[in-house]
C-alpha cells in the first residue's frame, strides 16, 4: 500500500472498487453557525494554507467578499439579515464543499481519478486528472465546484487533505477564533453538536438542530443551525439536498441501458447477418439487367 | 484591562458597549464565546449598529452614537433604586461612604466651580472629601449622610429614568430594562460581569467619563478584582499597552510617572506633588513609592550624572509647557509653530480628525522623518492621488525623509497585550532591502547628533552627552540588553533593610520586583512596572509554560504580566473583608491564615491580615475604588451626559443650558467647522471591520480580497428615503469635506426616535486610503470633527453629523 | 415495483459494472491519488507575536531554509501558535493573512527623500539620510531650544519639534525612542494609543 | 470491381465529401462522447490526445458536424419526403429484415427506412447540438438544472444516435453493393432495380 497517504474509498470514473480492507476513522468538520461571527478568518486561512489568492474585487453593497466561491476562493462567508417576529438575526454561514458521503461530483465525473473520496470522508479533486468538463458542477447539489478560467481545472475545498493526512486539522478549523468550526471524528462532532443544540434550545431556539442531510448520505461538513427547520434562511442552504434526479439518471440508469442498447445493436446486427445472410441483388434482376444490356 | 483575555471565560455576563470585539479582537472574543458555551453566560451588546458581536449576542439594544452616559446613568439609577448592588463591597471597597464637601453641587448641567471664561472648572475645592481632625477623609458607614458619595450618586442619577434613557439614547425601553435586569443579576457576590470596551467609549468628547461610568457600575456590582469581572479595555495595536506603559506621550515618563511641568519648579516640588499621603488609616497608598521609581529611572537614563547632588539630573527632563496631545500638536503645526516632525509607525493623515487640516499642517513643516515598513498615506501627503488627495506638490516645501523599518517578525523583542502580558517574539526572517530596526534607526540618529554636539557644541548638550548608551553594539542596541535595562538592576550590593549584614543582591544583579527599588540612586530601572520581566532568573517574558492549574486561565508561567506577574488587578477585592473569596469556585485570592494565597500574585501586601483593614485598591491613597472621582477629572466627579459637539438634536434633554461637554477643548477654527443638524441631519459614526486593521491591511492582498472597497452602511429607512440601493455609490459630506463610497443598505442600523425626532445613523468604516493593494478610497477622517475628550483629548470619531446623497 | 433510492443506486451500479463487462472497455490506468505534500515539512518554525491588535496572538512563522549560511530564508506560511494561552492556535483574518502584509508590494526597501517642492521620491543612502536628518534636527534645536521659561524656571525643552510614536513597535524600540526624544528635550510627543 | 459506364450515379462528389465529413466528425464525437459517458471507454480519449484534449475538441467537432449536417440536410431533405409507398414499406419492414423483399412496394431513391433514418438523424442532431450547448461549460453558462437536463438528454440521445448509425452502417454492409455509392458514387443498375426500382425507372427511363 504505497501510492496514497489516505486510504481511498472510491474514485471517479472507475468501475472496480478501491482496496477496502483498512478501516480508518471517519472525520468531519462541524460549523456551529450560532458561534460564527463572520470574521472570514477561515477564508483567509484557507487562502494562506492553500496558496490561493483571488482578485481584489469590489463591494457589491453587502459584506460578502469574494461574493461567490471561485477557483481561488474555496470557502466564502454568506451573510443573511433575517427579521423574524421583530427580532433581527444576522445569520452568517461559511459556504464551501460539504464532502458528501454520496458525492454528486464524483458520480458525475468522467475522468478516472480526478475525484477521490477518501475513506475518512474527504472528497478531493485531483487537478492533474481533471479534464475540465465541468460535470462535477452539474453533479453537485450544493453548487460548489468551480472551473478555473486559467487552467480549466475544477477546484474546491480539499478539507485540507494534506493537513488531515498528517493528522492536522484543516486550516479553517484551526484558525476559527470563536471555535465555530470544530474538527474531529464524525462521531465526536455529532456529540459536540448535540451539546450545542441543547444550549441553543435553552436559549430559546427551539428548532435548533444538526444539518447532516441524509439525501446525500450525510456530509463531512455539518452545520449546527439555530433554525434547523429552515436551512434556506442561511443564504439558501438546500432544505433537502440530494443528487439531482437528472444527474442520477444520467450517471445511473442511462449508462447501463445505453451500453446494453449499443451492445444489442452491434450483436443484433452481427447475428442478423450470420443468420439471415446479406441482402444481395437477386440473380433474376441481374439477368434482367444483363438482358437489357444485350439488347 | 484589569483582567485578561482568557479571564472572559469566567464571566456570567459579558457586557459589550463601546467595543466590537468579534470584529476588532476575534481571538480574544473567543473567551466570551467560551463563557457562553461553558458557563451559559449571557452576552449583552449595546451599539448603534447590530455588528458582528451582536450576531452572537443574547440581547442587543441599539443606541444613538454619543449618548452612552445617559444609558450608563440609567443603569446606575436602576441598580441604586432597585437596590441591586453588592452591599458589603460597596460599603467597604468603594468610596460610597466618604463624605464630600457640603459645597458640592450640580445645577443646570454644571458642577460647582465652573469658570465660563476659561471653559474649565476653575475651582474644584468642593469636589473634595471632608477631612477629619486626624488628617484622614471622613466617612459615614451607614451611607445615610446626604453628603456621602452614595447619597450624592443616588440624587445625581435619579434623573436618568428609563424614559429619559429612551428619550436621549433612542434605545427602546424594554430592551434597556432587559439589559438592566441581566446586569443586576451580577450584584450577587458570586456572580460576575465582565465589561468590555474599546474606542466606542473613548472616542467621544466624554470618553473618559464613559469609562468611569462602566467602572462605577462594576464597583456597585462588586465585580472588580473578581475572576470574570473587571473593566476591560480591549485596546488597539499589538503593543499599544506596552507603548503606553513606556509612556511615549508627553504627560508621563515610563511607568506612568507624571512628567514634570513648568509648575514643578524644582526636584523637591516635583516629587512632593506626586507622592500622595494616605487618605485613610493603614492603607498601602502604593504611589507613595514614587521617588524610588523616578530615581531609578534617572539612574537608568543618566547613570553617573544622576546623583543626589544633581537632583538626579532632574533638569535633564524637559518640562511640559502646555497641552501636547496629538490634536494640540497638529494644531500647533497648523499654526506654523512646529518645524520638525518625527513620525514613527503612525499615519496621522489617516488617523487624526479633519484630514484637510492635518494635511495643511504637514505642509507647514520644514522637515519630516517617517519611519515605517510601509509607504503610508502620511508619507505621501504632498503627492497628488486623484480626488483622494488633491494637493499641489510644487507649493509644499516640507522635506520628507522616509526610512524603511522592520516589520514584526523581522526583529526580536517584547509586545504587551491588553491583558498586560509581556511576550517575547523571535525574529523569523530578514526585512526586505535595507530596512532597519527602529532601535537601530534611533541609535543612528542619536549617536550622529551626539557626535555633532560633542564636536560643535550647541543648545544644552548635557543630557545628550550623559545619556547612557552602554550597548555592546551602540548602533544596534539588542532587545535583550534594552529589556534588561528596562527591568533594572542593583548598582551596588543591596542589603536587607531588616538585616544589614544580609546581601540581597550583588551589584549588577537584575532585580526581580519593584519592591527592591530605592530612592537613593543604588538601583536603576527603566520602567518600574516592568521590573521582574528580566530578573536574575532570565528573560521571564519568554516563558512558555501554558499550564493552568486553577482552570481560571491564569497561566502564571506564561510570559510576564506587569505588575509583578499579577494577572488580575485589584484581586484582593475578590475576597470579603475576612479574606474569604466571594465565589469559592473561582478563587483568585484568599487569606490563608498567615498570608495571601490563591491563584494569582496578590495585589496586596502579602502579610496584610484582614484585621488590618488594608483595602484592595492600593493605587489610591484612600485604598478603595472611587465612585466619586474627587478633583481628578476635568469635567466633573460624577459622569454627566453631554451631547456630542455635533448633535442631531437642538438641546441636551437633561439640561437645556449646557449642551456639550463644558470643558472640552475646542480651537476656534474647529468650532467654526462644526456642522449643524439643519445642513447635516444624519449622525455618523466611524469604526473598524474585522477584515482590516486600521490603515495597514489595505496593503495586504489577503485582506484586500476579503474586503476590497470602501463602503458606508445605511439603514433601510434612510436608504428608502434617499432612493439609495445596495451597491449604489454615495457621497457623504460633513462640514469639513466629503467621501464617496459604495452603499451597504442594511436592516442592522435602525433609525431611532430621540427627543421626539427621528434620527438616522450612517456607519463609516475607516480602513481605506490612497495607498495600498485594496481599492483606493477616501480617508474617512476627512469627515470627522477636530475635538477631543475633555480629559485626554481623544478625538470624537464616534458621533458627528453628515449628509448623504446618491451619486 | 417499489424501490427506494439506495436500492435504485445499487441496481444502477450493478448495471454499470455489468455493462462495463459487457462492453469490455479498455483497462484504466493505475489509480494514483496522493494528497498534496505537507508543505511545512523541514520548514524553519519561529515563534512570534501577531503585529496587529492587542490580543497579541502567538504566531508560528514558517520560513524556508535551515538558517544555514548560504540559504536565504523566505517566509512561506504563518499560522497560530497552539501553545499561546490566549489564541490557542486560532487567528483572525488579519493575523491569518499577515504574510501578505510582510510581503506587500508597498514595503519600503531603502531610505528616500522628497525634497521641497519635488514631485517624486529620491533614493538616498542611509548615511546621507541620517546626516541630513541630524543636521535639520540640530539646527532647529539649537535655534529654538528653550532652556528657561519666562519665569526663570529651567524647562530645557525643544518646542518646535514634534513626535508621534508607533503603538506596534516593541517595548524595547519604544523605550529607546522615548529615551532619546526626552533627552533631546521633546515634549510635543504622543502615541497612537491616544487615538 | 470494374466500373461499368452504365452504372447509375447515385451521389456526386460533393455529396460524398459532405457525407464523409459528417461521418468522420461523428466517429470522433462518438469516441470522445462515449469516453465521457462511460469509464470503460475513457481510454478512447487517447485517440484525441488525452482526456483534456478530448474535452476541448468534442464540442468544436460537434459544431463542425452540425454545420456540415445542415448542408447535408439541405441537399437531401426533398428526397426524404415521406410518401404512401414509404409508409407501406415501413409497415412491411419486418419482412424486409427477415430478408424477404418480395412484398415490398417499389421505392424511389430512398426507401421508408432510409427516410426515417434521415429524419431521426436530423432530430438527433438538433437535440444533440442544443443539449451539447447546455453542457459546454467553457463557452456557455446556463441554469444548473438546464445543464443537468442537457447532460441526460445528450447522453441518452447520443447513445440512440450511435445505435442508429450502427444500424445505418450495418444496413450498408448488409445490402451488398451499397457502400460503393458512398465511395465513388455509383451503383449497378441491378442494385438500383432491386432496391430502388422507382428511382431505377426514373434514372433509366425504363
Amino acid at each position: 500500500m504505497a501510492l496514497q497517504s489516505l486510504d481511498i474509498k472510491q474514485r471517479s470514473a472507475t468501475t472496480t472498487p478501491a482496496p477496502q480492507a483498512r478501516q480508518t476513522v471517519e472525520i468531519a468538520k462541524l460549523i456551529d453557525v450560532s458561534a460564527c461571527i463572520g470574521c472570514k478568518a477561515c477564508q483567509v486561512a484557507c487562502m494562506e494554507w492553500n496558496d490561493v489568492r483571488d482578485e481584489v474585487g469590489s463591494c457589491h453593497g453587502i459584506y460578502d467578499n469574494p461574493v461567490d466561491l471561485t477557483e481561488n476562493s474555496w470557502t466564502v462567508m454568506r451573510y443573511a439579515e433575517v427579521e423574524e417576529q421583530g427580532k433581527l438575526e444576522w445569520l452568517i454561514r461559511k459556504d464551501g464543499c460539504m464532502h458528501c458521503s454520496d458525492p454528486g461530483c464524483l458520480k458525475a465525473c468522467p475522468a478516472p481519478g480526478a475525484i477521490i473520496q477518501y475513506a475518512n470522508g474527504i472528497v478531493d479533486f485531483h487537478q492533474e486528472n481533471c479534464i475540465g468538463c465541468g460535470y462535477c458542477v452539474s453533479g453537485c447539489p450544493f453548487n460548489v465546484p468551480r472551473i478555473s478560467k486559467k487552467d480549466s481545472k475544477a477546484y474546491k475545498c480539499t478539507l485540507c487533505s494534506d493537513r488531515v493526512a498528517v493528522n492536522q486539522a484543516p486550516a479553517c478549523a484551526k484558525a476559527c477564533p470563536t471555535g465555530a468550526i470544530q474538527f474531529g471524528s464524525k462521531e465526536d462532532m455529532k456529540d459536540y453538536a448535540e451539546k450545542r443544540i441543547a444550549d441553543l434550545k435553552e436559549r430559546g431556539y427551539e428548532k435548533a438542530g444538526l444539518y447532516d442531510p441524509a439525501g446525500v448520505g450525510g456530509t463531512h461538513v455539518m452545520y449546527v443551525l439555530h433554525h434547523a427547520d429552515k436551512p434556506d434562511l442561511y443564504s439558501g442552504l438546500p432544505v433537502n439536498p440530494s443528487i439531482s434526479p437528472m444527474v442520477a439518471l444520467w450517471k445511473g440508469a442511462t449508462k447501463p441501458l445505453a451500453a446494453l442498447a449499443l451492445a444489442g445493436v452491434a450483436l443484433g446486427s452481427l447475428f442478423h447477418y450470420v443468420m439471415k445472410g446479406p441482402n444481395e441483388v437477386s440473380k433474376e434482376i441481374e439477368k434482367e439487367v444483363e438482358k437489357e444490356d444485350a439488347q | 484591562m484589569t483582567n485578561h483575555w482568557v479571564d472572559f471565560k469566567n464571566a456570567d455576563v459579558v457586557w459589550v458597549m463601546g467595543g466590537n470585539p468579534a470584529e476588532a479582537h476575534p481571538c480574544g472574543f473567543k473567551w466570551v464565546v467560551e463563557a457562553k458555551k461553558q458557563r451559559k453566560a449571557k452576552l449583552i451588546v449595546v451599539d448603534p449598529r447590530f455588528n458582528r458581536t451582536a450576531a452572537v449576542a443574547d440581547v442587543y439594544a441599539p443606541i444613538r452614537p454619543g449618548s452612552n452616559i445617559a444609558f450608563f446613568g440609567g443603569v446606575i439609577n436602576y441598580l441604586l433604586s432597585n437596590d441591586k448592588i453588592h452591599h458589603d463591597y460597596v460599603k467597604h471597597y468603594t468610596n460610597a461612604a466618604f463624605l464630600i464637601d457640603p459645597g458640592f453641587k450640580f445645577e443646570d448641567g454644571l458642577f460647582s466651580g465652573y469658570d465660563e471664561t476659561k471653559r474649565s472648572y476653575g475651582s474644584k475645592d468642593t469636589w473634595k472629601y471632608q477631612m477629619g481632625a486626624d488628617g484622614f477623609a471622613r466617612i459615614d458607614e451607614t451611607l445615610q449622610d446626604p453628603n456621602c458619595v452614595f447619597q450624592l450618586m443616588k440624587k445625581h442619577y435619579s434623573r436618568y429614568t428609563p424614559e429619559m434613557v429612551n428619550k436621549v439614547c433612542g434605545t427602546p425601553k424594554d430592551a434597556f430594562l432587559k439589559i438592566c435586569e441581566i446586569v443586576a443579576t451580577t450584584a450577587a457576590p458570586n456572580k460576575t460581569l465582565s465589561y468590555l470596551y474599546a474606542l466606542g467609549l473613548t472616542e467621544h468628547s466624554n470618553g473618559s467619563q464613559n469609562i468611569r461610568c462602566a467602572a462605577m457600575i462594576q464597583l456597585l456590582l462588586g465585580n472588580m478584582g473578581m475572576a470574570g469581572g473587571g473593566i476591560n479595555a480591549l485596546r488597539g495595536h499589538s503593543n499599544v499597552q506596552g507603548i503606553t506603559d513606556m509612556c511615549l506621550y508627553a504627560q508621563t515618563l515610563p511607568g506612568y510617572l507624571g512628567a514634570p511641568t513648568d509648575a514643578d519648579k524644582d526636584f523637591a516640588t516635583y516629587v512632593a506633588k506626586r507622592t500622595p499621603k494616605a487618605l485613610r488609616p493603614g492603607q498601602m497608598n502604593f504611589p507613595q513609592n514614587f521617588p524610588k521609581w523616578f530615581v531609578s529611572l534617572t539612574k537608568a537614563w543618566y547613570g553617573n550624572a544622576a546623583t543626589k547632588e544633581t537632583n538626579f539630573a532632574y533638569d535633564y527632563f524637559p518640562k511640559l509647557g502646555g497641552a501636547s496631545d496629538a490634536l494640540s500638536i497638529f494644531n500647533d503645526m497648523f499654526m506654523g509653530k512646529v518645524n520638525g516632525f518625527f513620525c514613527q509607525g503612525f499615519n496621522p493623515l489617516a488617523s487624526l480628525p479633519n484630514k484637510k487640516k492635518v494635511g495643511d499642517a504637514l505642509a507647514k513643516l520644514k522637515y519630516m522623518i517617517v519611519i515605517d515598513p510601509l509607504a503610508t498615506d502620511t508619507s505621501e501627503f504632498w503627492k497628488p492621488h486623484g480626488e483622494f488627495n488633491e494637493v499641489d506638490p510644487s507649493k509644499i516645501e516640507t522635506e520628507v525623509f522616509r526610512l524603511p523599518a522592520t516589520f514584526f517578525a523581522e526583529t526580536s523583542g517584547t509586545l504587551t497585550n491588553s491583558g498586560r502580558v509581556v511576550q517575547w517574539g523571535w525574529k523569523a526572517a530578514n526585512a526586505p532591502g535595507e530596512s532597519k530596526d527602529d532601535a537601530e534607526i534611533i541609535a543612528e540618529i542619536f549617536l550622529t547628533l551626539r557626535k555633532m554636539y560633542a564636536k560643535d557644541g550647541g543648545a544644552f548638550p548635557d543630557a545628550i552627552r550623559d545619556l547612557t548608551w552602554a550597548y555592546n553594539q551602540p548602533l544596534s542596541p539588542s532587545p535583550e540588553e534594552v529589556l534588561k535595562e528596562i527591568n533594572g538592576k542593583a548598582l551596588v550590593d543591596l542589603t536587607d533593610p531588616k538585616d544589614p549584614t544580609k546581601i540581597l543582591f550583588k551589584a549588577g544583579d537584575q532585580l526581580p520586583s519593584f519592591g527592591f527599588l530605592r530612592d537613593d540612586g543604588s538601583t536603576s530601572c527603566g520602567n518600574w512596572i516592568y521590573c521582574g520581566s528580566w530578573s536574575q532568573a532570565g528573560n521571564n517574558t519568554a516563558r512558555r509554560d501554558s499550564s493552568d492549574p486553577s482552570g481560571l486561565g491564569q497561566t502564571l508561567n506564561w510570559g510576564f504580566s506587569w505588575p509583578v506577574n499579577r494577572r488580575i488587578l485589584y484581586n484582593r477585592a475578590s475576597a470579603d473583608l475576612q479574606g474569604k473569596p466571594w465565589d469559592g469556585s473561582r478563587t483568585v485570592l484568599k487569606w490563608t491564615g498567615s498570608k495571601w494565597g490563591g491563584n494569582d500574585v496578590p495585589d496586596m501586601r502579602p502579610d496584610a491580615a484582614p484585621d488590618q483593614y488594608v483595602m484592595p485598591f492600593i493605587m489610591t491613597p484612600e485604598g478603595v475604588g472611587r465612585l466619586f472621582s474627587r478633583e481628578i477629572m476635568a469635567d466633573g466627579p460624577l459622569p454627566e451626559h453631554y451631547e456630542p459637539f455635533e448633535s442631531p438634536i437642538d438641546n441636551n434633554p437633561m439640561h437645556p443650558k449646557v449642551k456639550s461637554n463644558p470643558v472640552a477643548r475646542v480651537y476656534k477654527a474647529d468650532m467654526e467647522a462644526f456642522g449643524t443638524a439643519k445642513d447635516f441631519p444624519y449622525v455618523a459614526t466611524t469604526y473598524r471591520l474585522v477584515e482590516h486593521f486600521h490603515f495597514w491591511t489595505k496593503f495586504s492582498k489577503a485582506n484586500a480580497i476579503v474586503q476590497p472597497e470602501q463602503f458606508v452602511e445605511i439603514g433601510e429607512a434612510l436608504a428608502k428615503e434617499k432612493g439609495i440601493k445596495a451597491g449604489d455609490r454615495v457621497k457623504v459630506r460633513s462640514n469639513r469635506g466629503f467621501i464617496k463610497a459604495v452603499a451597504v443598505v442594511t436592516k442592522r442600523i435602525k433609525s431611532l426616535e430621540v427627543d421626539g425626532k427621528q434620527v438616522h445613523t450612517i456607519g463609516i468604516p475607516i480602513h481605506w486610503g490612497f495607498k495600498g493593494t485594496a481599492k483606493p478610497g477616501f480617508i474617512t477622517n476627512t469627515l470627522t470633527p477636530y475635538v477631543g475628550d475633555a480629559n485626554v483629548n481623544t478625538p470624537e470619531f464616534k458621533a458627528f453629523l453628515v449628509n448623504v446623497e446618491k451619486i | 415495483m417499489q424501490m427506494n433510492r439506495r436500492q435504485f443506486f445499487k441496481i444502477c451500479s450493478a448495471g454499470l459494472g455489468g455493462s462495463s463487462i459487457a462492453v469490455m472497455g479498455f483497462s484504466p490506468t493505475a489509480a494514483l491519488a496522493e494528497v498534496r505534500a505537507f508543505k511545512l515539512a523541514r520548514a524553519t518554525e519561529t515563534r512570534s507575536t501577531c503585529p496587529y491588535c492587542s490580543v497579541a496572538c502567538g504566531l508560528l512563522v514558517y520560513s524556508t531554509g535551515d538558517k544555514s549560511k548560504n540559504s536565504h530564508s523566505e517566509i512561506i506560511h504563518v499560522e497560530g501558535d497552539p501553545d499561546n494561552p490566549v489564541n490557542r492556535g486560532t487567528l483572525c483574518p488579519k493575523g491569518a493573512g499577515v504574510r501578505d502584509m510582510m510581503q506587500s508590494k508597498d514595503r519600503l526597501k531603502w531610505p528616500e527623500v522628497r525634497e521641497p517642492g519635488a514631485k517624486e521620491w529620491k533614493r538616498i543612502s542611509w548615511h546621507d539620510a541620517i546626516e541630513r536628518i541630524a543636521k535639520h534636527m540640530k539646527a532647529d534645536r539649537d535655534k529654538n531650544f528653550v532652556a528657561q521659561n519666562k519665569d526663570g524656571v529651567t524647562v530645557n525643552r525643544w518646542p518646535t519639534f514634534a513626535a508621534l510614536a508607533a503603538s506596534a513597535a516593541t517595548n524595547e524600540g519604544g523605550y529607546i525612542t522615548v529615551k532619546m526624544l526626552r533627552t533631546l528635550g521633546v515634549t510635543q510627543l504622543d502615541t497612537q494609543a491616544r487615538i | 470491381m470494374i466500373r461499368d459506364p452504365k452504372d447509375l450515379q447515385r451521389y456526386d462528389a460533393g455529396e460524398r465529401a459532405n457525407h464523409w465529413v459528417v461521418g468522420i466528425a461523428f466517429i470522433l464525437l462518438a469516441i470522445s462522447g462515449l469516453a465521457f459517458f462511460h469509464p470503460a471507454f475513457f481510454p478512447l480519449t487517447q485517440l484525441l490526445g488525452g482526456g483534456t484534449w478530448a474535452r476541448i475538441l468534442h464540442p468544436y467537432i460537434g459544431v463542425f458536424m452540425a454545420f456540415f449536417f445542415v448542408l447535408l440536410f439541405l441537399r437531401f431533405r426533398k428526397l426524404n419526403k415521406m410518401t404512401d409507398a414509404d409508409r407501406e414499406w415501413l409497415s412491411r419492414a419486418k419482412e424486409m429484415v427477415d430478408g424477404n423483399d418480395h412484398n415490398m412496394p417499389e421505392q424511389g431513391k430512398y426507401n421508408g427506412g432510409q427516410k426515417m433514418m434521415f429524419w431521426w438523424m436530423t432530430i438527433c442532431m438538433v437535440v444533440m447540438t442544443v443539449s451539447g450547448i447546455f453542457m459546454w461549460k467553457a463557452q456557455f453558462t446556463v441554469p444548473i438544472d438546464l445543464a443537468r437536463f442537457g447532460a441526460v438528454v445528450h447522453a441518452a440521445v447520443g447513445a440512440l444516435m450511435i445505435a442508429l448509425i450502427m444500424v445505418h452502417v450495418y444496413a450498408a454492409i448488409w445490402t451488398k453493393g451499397t457502400i460503393r455509392a458512398m465511395w465513388y458514387g455509383t451503383v449497378t443498375r441491378a442494385w438500383a432495380k432491386q432496391h430502388h426500382r422507382a428511382w431505377y425507372r426514373e434514372m433509366t427511363g425504363k
